[in-house]
């Protein structure tokens, strides 16, 4: 007997309403992203339960040449609070559309799972936010197959389009610290990138968008997130 | 077969609404079709009047057909209360309740950086120019998390002002069985819960 | 508070409209009060010119804005073969599903005694002077109560016209697993089985 | 053709447990049998442990394996609170909210004349004699008529122990937007607003 | 709080059940609970003994708990007619149907590459040596694409019996509107029409 | 074109749930009783509103082939706070039970539906809701084409079986108030019983459940009603 019924543990990366009042919902999980929908977004217990950024297990009932599952039970595995802090939700934000923007159906993610899973726990307690979504983005794109190249580990210009650390003049001039930390950010764990927190992140930033835009393209949350840095 | 072109544009232009789907779309059709005429030219005419007489109140941004609306030129409603809400369907559904009988101020969305909205392509600017130390600034947005980090906001921002600021309450909505409220709104109702005198 | 007349006015009509409840009405009001004004022009537009464009073919009866329909005009579709439905919206399904190169009949409805519906309210008699012996006529009145009482009826009305006359297949839905369909569909598509060459 | 009557058996039983209509019965039936035989023992083990095992708290009366459940031997929670609900499972939710660190009391129900069900037939004597002036009893039965009315009725019940009664809030579920709530629930929501310091 | 490990088990046992969710595990579990003790006897005995009783029909694959399959074994059947299905409860639902009296084979699934089930993961090998000149086989697989496939690759495998294959009708099903049929199966239903004598 | 939508205005007179988690609705209307099913019982705003005794219009969807309406939008017309209070939630339940049993199916009843709705109001606000159900009761059974008779203005005792107030030594005797009272209620104002309370009522309401038992059946809410009196 095919199974009809699937249980799916994982976060929602974005919910959005269709026109029709049915509402759609992308969930990361160590096996790719799934989608689901929610009928006529009425606030049964489970569309409540259907959050951003909320870890939730699903129950997604596939019928016959559909592609998008229905969500029939949602169970609720964890919230975090403080993710809506004005300092906080545009990072979250940024962090959640970056991995939908790259992730496109299944596949073996499991270290982006936890990296982001991470990097929300982070967002919700960490005192510097702002650099928890920097480290963390950064290694989200490594672990996405997107590791910018370090071409001359001395160098202090970051070639974009090539997306190159490198030593010609060309791209975005690098502060010192900022070089060092893309030289190394792939290399390094987490837990080391965060203990040295780099007062200066002007620059990492545009690094940051100018290298997405470019390999990913054009992510939503860039411009309420240059608005409140 | 072409379809007759001005049906299949009514057709097409009623699947656009929200809410109707393509099916609906072309049932609505058949529907006005079979209308008299008298009744689709006074559809059409609410239409018109509808968008002609209607404007955004320049104090709260709520809909409405007076120069100043409804709620902001009635002078017996508590002038020192503003309710925050998302959107004019928020306004309608409050004043049913009949629990509010203060001022509103409607920012027409939430913030949600995932879709471009920030905090300046909503009216917020224009609520903190309303808002003096006198106030009580009702943050009733809804509860989601574009809701709670708007209202989130909107505190930080209206720190300053001095005004008093209340959220509206977290708890079970009227009618149901706790089976189906999820354990995050539970544990809301069991920590804001209210003695009884 | 009082809402905008024209406001009301427009959800009161929206809410008449079929598959549109109460609440589908507000936000659909709200919706178009925030398109841009050209854009409400052209719908009122779309509304009065579907209305004055389309009327009645006065040989099949199904909705066009040609003298006569751009099916019952095209001379190169079977002219001997005309299916019977109900609705217009029924031969915009049956078009879509490209299987089918004859003319219809639209009757407007289906026989149906509790809702006052006879067979003299539907354009039957107009169907009958057009069938000759040459013709097959395909009943494709739904499979309710009300589909099959009608396509019953015009069987005995169409006997003596000596006409071919069929009836479209009962079976299974493309797409379904057995186990969805009840038991009659079941029963049907098993007795109404094809050979296969 | 008669089905095997253990099979019939096993599907009518299913299809009479709660949530489970005649075709999932039939699904699970099959679904159980093709199961090897080690995980059928398995399941029959666990059903009979289950009731063999499990009884009603004598104190709380909270499902339980032990002599007295776990909350009510656990002194490291709050003796002075009760939580009273009106099922197991709602202490299962509220415990999953972590909001909660007293004790409970499950009514098995609540009241309803219509289908028989008065105050006697609940766990409300037992609850009566366990209350002292120093408890907080915490009605947190549902928000139906017939919640609310068994929450009134305690009330009165418990006026003579002068112990603090306290009903769980009202308000706006956790992750719902405005307009979905309905008026009722919006006007408490408003009016039950909390003052941010 | 810890909730007694056997109350956890037979949730996590129930929740693995096909079409039963977190949700629904928990309500179960606890319904069951309630019920009298001889009640949850019966219940297991009842699973241990229809997986001790039932097996799979040597001949047609369907469960039984004779010998040979109650269809298999009835004489008064037409025993030239095989009407071949993916799943047990198929033949059941034929059965319901009260119009087949032949003969059964059950595939056991139906052929799906990207879940892993090949021809050889089914029942066909034992179907082919089952059929001769005489009979008439009846492809009653699903109308998904994984039926249709299985169909299609069991004519293959069948034209060398020389016998006579079938496929159930493809139609509408009884009760419905035509506005709710999709345009595919809307073709097959005028393609396949039947003419009334 | 045929309506599948149909909007109801009426009262909730019984909601229960189906093993299958199905909400199902009895609502009184002007034109008899509708039945409408809420499907899984989560709490959309719909079936949220759906609460015993409101007043509510709902939308109902009627498939093909299926007797039961589908309710997919459910507007609430007005609610009764006070109807919850145990000196007075028996006394509602019991009347909408009445109600709900002796009404089937679709009939001309405006005078039982303005009748039941007053009731609610009455047992609302009223301060002796005992007296308000007792004559509402009464008046309903009349609307309902189930007034007992009286065979002798005169009469002291009541005759369940033959549902006559008589003058023969046979069925419940009653105090000269409530002989009177049973004498005149089919022909006085729901006003003007209304102002003339009557102190004592033991016999009325074994008169009444008598009468309601033999004519109409047992009604479950007797009993909680007798253990609250
Ligand atoms: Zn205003
Ligand atoms: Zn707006
Ligand atoms: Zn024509
Ligand atoms: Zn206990
Ligand atoms: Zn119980
Ligand atoms: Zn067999």
């Amino acid at each position: 007997m095919r199974e009809r019924y699937k249980n799916i543990s994982g976060i929602i990366l974005r919910r959005s309403t269709t026109p029709n009042g049915d509402m759609i919902v992308s969930l990361l999980t160590p096996r790719g992203k799934f989608k689901g929908v929610s009928r006529k977004a009425a606030p049964s217990p489970s569309t409540l339960k259907l959050n951003l950024f909320q870890h939730v297990t699903v129950q997604i009932y596939h019928r016959q040449q559909e592609d998008l599952g229905l969500l029939t039970q949602v169970k609720l595995e964890g919230a975090l609070s403080q993710l809506v802090k004005p300092e906080v939700y545009p990072l979250a934000s940024f962090l959640c559309e970056l991995v939908d923007h790259v992730v496109v159906g299944e596949m073996d993610i499991p270290q982006t799972y936890d990296l982001l899973a991470g990097a929300l726990r982070g967002l919700n307690s960490h005192d510097d936010p702002e650099w928890v979504a920097l480290v963390m983005a950064f290694k989200l794109l490594g672990s996405l197959g997107m590791a910018h190249r370090t071409e001359d580990p001395q160098g202090t210009f970051f070639d974009a389009d090539r997306g190159v650390l490198t030593s010609k003049n060309s791209g975005i001039r690098l502060s010192a610290d900022s070089a060092a930390f893309l030289a190394s950010v792939h290399n390094r764990t987490v837990r080391d990138l965060m203990e040295h927190p780099q007062p200066n992140r002007k620059d990492l930033w545009m690094v940051l968008e100018k290298f997405i835009v470019t390999h990913a393209g054009i992510l939503k949350s860039f411009e309420v997130l240059r608005s409140v840095q | 077969m072409k379809y007759p072109s001005s049906l299949l544009q009514l057709i097409r232009e009623l699947s656009r609404w929200p809410g109707i789907g393509p099916k609906s779309a072309q049932k609505l059709a058949f529907y006005l079709f079979e209308q008299p005429q008298e009744d689709i030219e006074r559809i059409a005419r609410l239409l018109l009047s509808a968008k002609e007489e209607l404007h955004l109140c320049p104090q709260c941004f709520n809909v409405t057909d007076k120069e100043l609306c409804e709620v902001c030129s009635d002078a017996t409603r508590a002038q020192n209360q503003i309710c925050v809400v998302e959107d004019p369907g928020d306004v309608l559904a409050i004043e049913r309740s009949g629990e509010y009988r203060g001022l509103y101020h409607v920012l027409h969305g939430a913030i949600s950086p995932m879709h471009g909205v920030g905090p300046d392509k909503l009216y917020i600017k224009q609520l903190l120019t309303r808002v003096t130390p006198d106030h009580e600034v009702i943050l009733a947005t809804s509860t989601t998390v574009e809701g709670e980090a708007t209202s989130m906001y909107l505190q930080r921002q209206l720190a300053p002002t001095n005004a008093t600021v209340s959220r509206i309450a977290y708890g079970l909505p009227v009618g149901g069985a706790l089976e189906y409220a999820d354990e995050v709104t539970l544990g809301r109702a069991i920590s804001g819960r209210q003695k009884i005198k």
